[in-house]
């Protein structure tokens, strides 16, 4: 079986281990919240009804090994129960805002790393020099500028001062260009923190690449530095930076939370923080299941990504210790 | 009379890797053994073993015909008996201590008072030509030489029967390397010292060992006089390394050298 | 062709410190299908040289002077970019550490077509591969085929190191640079890459400059010598005439000092003793006056601290001269 | 001591460094004695609410006519408080885990590798938010919350330092002196792990900040009426129509705070790094 084969299946055995050792985690989160289970969770709506279907639903008179069993039954099958307020399915709820998140999060990745790998080779190039300075002084500013203040001030200048582009929302579905336009400032927002941080990854690990003997090797048989820098230290410049993109993707919902918050975009982030506001617990719980399924499905990607990328990762990996 | 180190059916296996097997070895009290192979030979591995830093899988080791436990009771025990000069000098002096704090740890070891063992540590610097003030120093603020030598004065310190040394040759000039060969062979003459000198280097090894052993992929491939494993050699993986090292044939082009 | 020859070669560092004269004037010349030996210790700004001539020098170094003639033609090395144009072409360098030299993520096949869309360009792809197959199988690499679509870190260094020769192959140049070579690796890997090397000359007749700390290497592989101390030459000629009768008294410690392996041995492991240089190297940035060996010579007079030794023949043999006034006393 | 005044002289002779010296100087006093200077922070006065800047109120006042100056003060305290003491209690507990599962090694390492990961699963604010909503807000709870965010990676750095310090030949020396384990762990062990866990909470000190003020923004962090920055930015937010001061002085506030530390953590990153060590000798 080639070395990359089995580095995607024991990736992916890992990420299910951690996906169950999520799952129970949470379990393990809500028994351990003192107070009556069935009243907090349904909160001040619960009547004798609902609680009795609840702890139906939950077993909460079964053992506990039972209870985590029908709580994986119930997580794996999708089966997230029914939302006392709408009375509408938890799963379509989640899935009417998920593609919101997704979007947002997408777009937030997709603006950090066409800047964040542009500005870090501009750096790299011309090392000590003023664009050098510029670009790190402006880096550490946009790494250290939490993503909400950055969201606050984009809407203030440029939807409640300039009215260049709208103020909340996520944009009538079916219209792709008002999408993109209420998209504009919130992915900008999620990302500004990231391009500084990529930058200067970039310039970093392409400054190290560059003063590598096989880079010096390419120039001893004339190769233009042009292709040197571009195809063969680009590539290697990258590994360590999509070795941070597991972290990046899980910043970006974290971030996506406030910045969805603030724009009032339909979203994951907006959808547990209302849930958490009206004490609808099973929104919470479901939200926060999808949130760690996102998570950990993108974290897969970027390892593979990264293991095509670099050949070496896949071989480090089946080599036994 | 009974061997310095005796090592009966040694094996010892890292993963895929048998980094020994079936080692059996004697060194003679008093000599000067050489281990030699390439990298990957199992010498290292081999050297660790002695060290009481690997522990093995099965097999035996005896220091002075007394038989060792495996792991750190083992370390305790064979510490008085063997001490090492590591292959990087530099690398083998813990970071954040200064020399002489490194230097009083071995009275701290060996029970000994601290005057007994400062005086002791003075005499060996002026020995080795380490100037005093080097105590008060952290390792990073000596030269690659004189960490040498305080890895070999922290060794003798604890007055050990057997001396390793690792690679001694390993990344020097020639012009400098011949320094600690030549403290190892007085230290020898003065303190009665085994001497086990692990090394890639055939020609070091050749001129300085009593006998010698040759290690090829976790096996003892020969050993014997070092005057019979370098100059008569019986295993074809001996004679292949012998023949494979560069000559200077200065003799054959006539060189009037002494 | 007529082999390579580089004149008056000066390189300087600009340190904290101030100004490194790091090479100072050196002359060397290899012949056509000749290898010639640069042997030094650290610091003896062997490397420098190397760098030099193919224009890969770091930023804080500068060629004071210099100049290669390659074949008829002679390039001014002073100049910025003066040998970029030959290189790949008409130079090719093989560089000390395998496992650097080769980009981890690139295969094989990758580095090796990369050379050839330079040096021949009117190949096409499938030319290029077949070539690339030819170079391996050249240099002894069993299943080219294979190895072509392996990544650098599925071969060992010897192989890397092969690899290393079979992009020179390609390139077909009149001089190639080989900078330390083998010495990280093992004895019987080392004597492989070396006859390889030398199997690069002889197909092709280059001249081979060959930079390594090991007299043993230069003994056994070698047409020439020239000996580097402290940034100057000061000795050089055939491998035959300086081992006969080394000038230079540091050429004659150097070569006391090595070790050989059919050095006479006593029988009493116990009396061996090893030779040393004493003293140090001086300091690049406060030179000695006169010679530059003089603080560590035991041959040393006062006029060695006054006189800046020129080079003198040795002994009268042609081509071998040594930078000592007292070369041909005795 | 002579070994970490170098490592100071190194920062302060850096450019940003410096910056980051004087910036978390800066803020500490602000912390500190921001409060002693300024009229009650929780003092209500209605009528003089949406005042912009004057000599009475050097950052204007709220929507309730409550002193900026002095509740930005508050709020950096509890920036600066909570920060710290998080940093502090997931270095510890993540260091003993770490140091522990690297010389235990076997199944323990495994075991707390896999928890590691389980909790580095959950997007941090996301879990931050779930336990906060269901174990109740509170200054004891969000502390408790975040620190639990922060272990892994202490933990993970830990047991990879420990890993890597089990080759070291200093190492191998001290085992072949025959130092005792509990010795050997103390003197040459913990300074060295030690060593890169402080440069990584220093590192960590404004993503906590951040943190802190985004959980304060959306309400499950700090509580009102004590202040926090993030609370400030939020009710600023909230009445961005009539006044901009509220918002700016905070953000402004929380902006220099996490960009000191910042600075002043990478400074430290650099000055601690012994390949660059004694660069200014």
């Amino acid at each position: 079986m080639p070395a990359i084969v089995q580095f995607i299946v024991q990736r992916l055995a890992a990420a299910l281990l951690t996906l169950v050792g999520a799952i129970l985690l949470l379990f393990v989160i809500i028994q351990f919240v003192p107070g009556d289970l069935a009243s907090i969770l349904l909160g001040p709506r619960a009547t004798p009804e609902l609680r009795a279907q609840f702890a139906e639903r939950m077993g909460l008179d079964r053992s506990i090994p039972e209870q985590i069993f029908l709580f994986f039954r119930r997580a794996v099958s999708g089966d997230l129960g029914t939302d006392v307020v709408t009375g509408r399915d938890i799963l379509s709820i989640i899935l009417d805002v998920l593609p919101n998140t997704l979007q947002l999060a997408g777009a937030g990745l997709l603006i950090s790393l066409a800047f964040g790998i542009a500005l870090g080779c501009i750096a790299a190039l011309k090392p000590g020099s003023l664009i050098d300075t510029v670009l790190g002084v402006a880096s550490v500013a946009f790494i250290t500028t939490p993503a909400f203040v950055v969201a606050i001030f984009l809407l203030l200048i440029f939807s409640l001062k300039l009215h260049w582009l709208p103020v909340t929302g996520a944009g009538a579905p079916g219209d792709p260009l008002d999408r993109l336009s209420h998209l504009i400032l919130p992915a900008t927002a999620l990302s500004i923190g990231w391009i500084g941080y990529l930058a200067r990854l970039v310039r970093a690990s392409l400054l190290e690449v560059l003063s590598e003997q096989h880079v010096r090797m390419m120039r001893a048989y004339g190769v233009p530095e042009g292709r040197i820098v571009r195809h063969f230290a680009l590539r290697l410049a990258l590994v360590p930076m999509v070795a941070v993109m597991g972290i990046g993707v899980g910043d970006m919902i974290s971030n996506a939370v406030f910045v969805e918050i603030i724009f009032a975009r339909p979203g994951i982030g907006t959808l547990i923080y209302n849930a958490i506001l009206n004490r609808n617990f099973p929104i919470v719980q479901a939200g926060i299941l999808f949130t760690v399924l996102t998570y950990v499905t993108c974290n897969l990607l970027v390892d593979v990504i990264n293991a095509l990328l670099d050949p070496r990762i896949a071989r480090s990996l089946n080599k036994p210790a | 009379m009974t061997a310095a180190i005796s090592i009966r059916d040694a094996k010892l296996r890292f993963g895929h890797t048998q980094a020994l097997d079936s080692v059996t070895l004697d060194v003679a009290p008093r000599d000067c053994f050489g281990l030699v192979g390439e990298s990957g030979s199992g010498k290292t591995t081999l050297m660790r073993v002695i060290l009481g830093l690997e522990r093995l899988q099965s097999g035996s080791i005896r220091l002075f015909d007394a038989p060792l436990k495996s792991g750190s009771a083992g370390i305790a025990q064979r510490t008085r008996l063997v001490q090492a000069i590591f292959q990087d000098p530099a690398a083998s002096l813990s970071p954040r201590r200064r020399i002489g704090q490194l230097l009083d740890e071995v009275g701290e070891v060996l029970g000994e008072a601290r005057d007994s063992i400062r005086a002791r540590q003075a005499a060996l610097f002026q020995r080795l030509g380490l100037p005093p003030g080097t105590v008060d120093k952290y390792p990073y603020q000596i030269s690659g030489g004189q960490a040498r030598r305080v890895a070999v004065a922290r060794a003798l310190l604890m007055n050990p029967r057997i001396l390793i040394a690792d690679e001694p040759t390993a990344g020097l000039d020639v012009s400098v390397q011949g320094d600690l060969l030549n403290l190892l062979q007085e230290l020898r003459a003065d303190r009665d010292l085994t001497l086990v000198v692990v090394s890639h280097n055939l020609a070091v090894v050749r001129l300085i060992a009593d006998a010698a052993a040759v290690m090829h992929r976790g096996r003892i491939v020969e050993q014997g006089p070092a005057a019979q494993v370098f100059d008569g050699p019986a295993a074809d993986y001996t004679k292949r390394l012998l023949a494979s090292w560069p000559r200077l044939r200065w003799h054959a082009l006539g060189s009037n050298l002494e | 062709m007529s082999g390579a020859a580089i004149s008056h070669l000066s390189v300087d560092f600009a340190t904290k410190g101030g100004i490194h004269h790091a090479v100072r004037d050196i002359s060397l010349a290899a012949g056509p299908g000749r290898i010639l030996g640069l042997v030094g210790e650290s610091g003896s700004g062997k490397s420098t040289v190397a760098l030099a001539l193919m224009g890969l020098l770091a930023g804080n170094a500068e060629v004071t002077s210099g100049a290669l003639q390659l074949g008829s033609e002679s390039y001014d090395l002073a100049r910025a970019q003066a040998t970029a144009a030959l290189r790949g072409i008409r130079m090719a360098m093989i560089f000390q550490d395998p496992f650097a030299s080769l980009n981890p993520v690139f295969s094989i096949r990758a580095h090796l077509t990369e050379v050839l869309s330079r040096r021949s360009p009117e190949l096409d792809g499938e030319a290029r591969n077949r070539a690339a197959m030819e170079a391996l199988a050249a240099v002894g690499i069993d299943r080219p085929e294979i190895r072509l679509a392996q990544y650098p870190h599925e071969l060992s260094g010897g192989m890397r190191q092969r690899v290393a020769i079979a992009m020179a192959l390609l390139v077909r140049p009149d001089l190639l640079i080989a900078d330390e070579p083998t010495t990280a690796l093992d004895a019987t890997v080392e004597a492989q890459v070396m006859q390889q090397i030398c199997g690069l000359r002889d197909r092709i007749g280059c001249s081979i400059l060959l930079i390594t700390h090991s007299l043993g290497l230069v003994a056994q592989y070698c047409d020439d010598i020239a000996v580097m101390y402290a940034g100057e030459l000061v000795e050089q000629g055939s491998v035959a005439a300086v081992a006969a009768k080394p000038g230079h008294p540091y050429a004659r410690a150097l070569l006391a000092c090595e070790v050989t392996i059919d050095a006479p041995r006593g029988a009493d492991a116990r009396a061996s003793r090893f030779r040393i240089i004493p003293g140090d190297l001086p300091d690049p940035l406060h030179l000695p006056s006169g010679c530059i060996f003089r603080t560590r010579c035991d041959m040393a007079i006062a006029d060695c601290a006054r006189i800046v030794p020129p080079p003198v023949t040795v002994n009268g043999e042609p081509g071998h001269v040594a930078r000592c006034i007292r070369v041909n006393e005795k | 001591m002579d070994v970490y005044l170098p490592i100071l002289r190194d920062i302060w002779r850096s450019p940003t460094g410096r910056i980051g010296l004087v910036l978390v100087i800066l803020i500490l006093l602000f912390a500190i004695l921001g409060p002693v200077f300024s009229v009650a922070p929780n003092k209500i006065a209605v009528q003089d609410r949406f005042q912009g800047p004057s000599l009475q109120h050097l950052l204007g006042t709220d929507n309730l006519g409550r002193d900026l100056f002095s509740r930005t003060a508050q709020g950096t305290r509890a920036a600066l408080a909570i920060s710290l003491i998080v940093v502090a209690l997931s270095l510890l507990i993540g260091a003993i885990i770490g140091v522990a599962a690297g010389m235990a090694g076997g199944w323990i390492d495994r075991g707390v590798i896999v928890l590691f990961d389980i909790i580095s699963a959950y997007p941090a604010v996301i879990l931050a938010m779930g336990l906060i909503a269901l174990y109740g807000v509170g200054f004891t709870n969000l502390l408790l919350v975040v620190t639990l965010l922060f272990i892994p990676q202490f933990g993970r750095m830990a047991r990879a330092q420990t890993l890597s310090l089990r080759h070291q030949p200093f190492i191998d020396a001290e085992r072949v002196l025959g130092l005792p384990m509990a010795k050997l762990v103390w003197r040459h062990f913990l300074p060295n792990v030690l060593g890169p866990l402080i440069v990584l909470a220093s590192m960590n000190v404004p993503v906590v900040i951040t943190i802190e003020a985004g959980l304060s923004f959306i309400g499950l962090g700090v509580q009102p009426p004590q202040a926090s920055l993030g609370s400030l930015i939020r009710d600023g937010y909230v009445f961005l129509n009539q006044s901009w001061w509220p918002t700016i002085g905070s953000a402004i506030t929380l902006a220099l705070a996490t960009l000191g530390s910042t600075l002043f953590g990478e400074a430290l990153r650099d000055a601690a790094d012994p390949k660059l060590r004694g660069r200014h000798k």
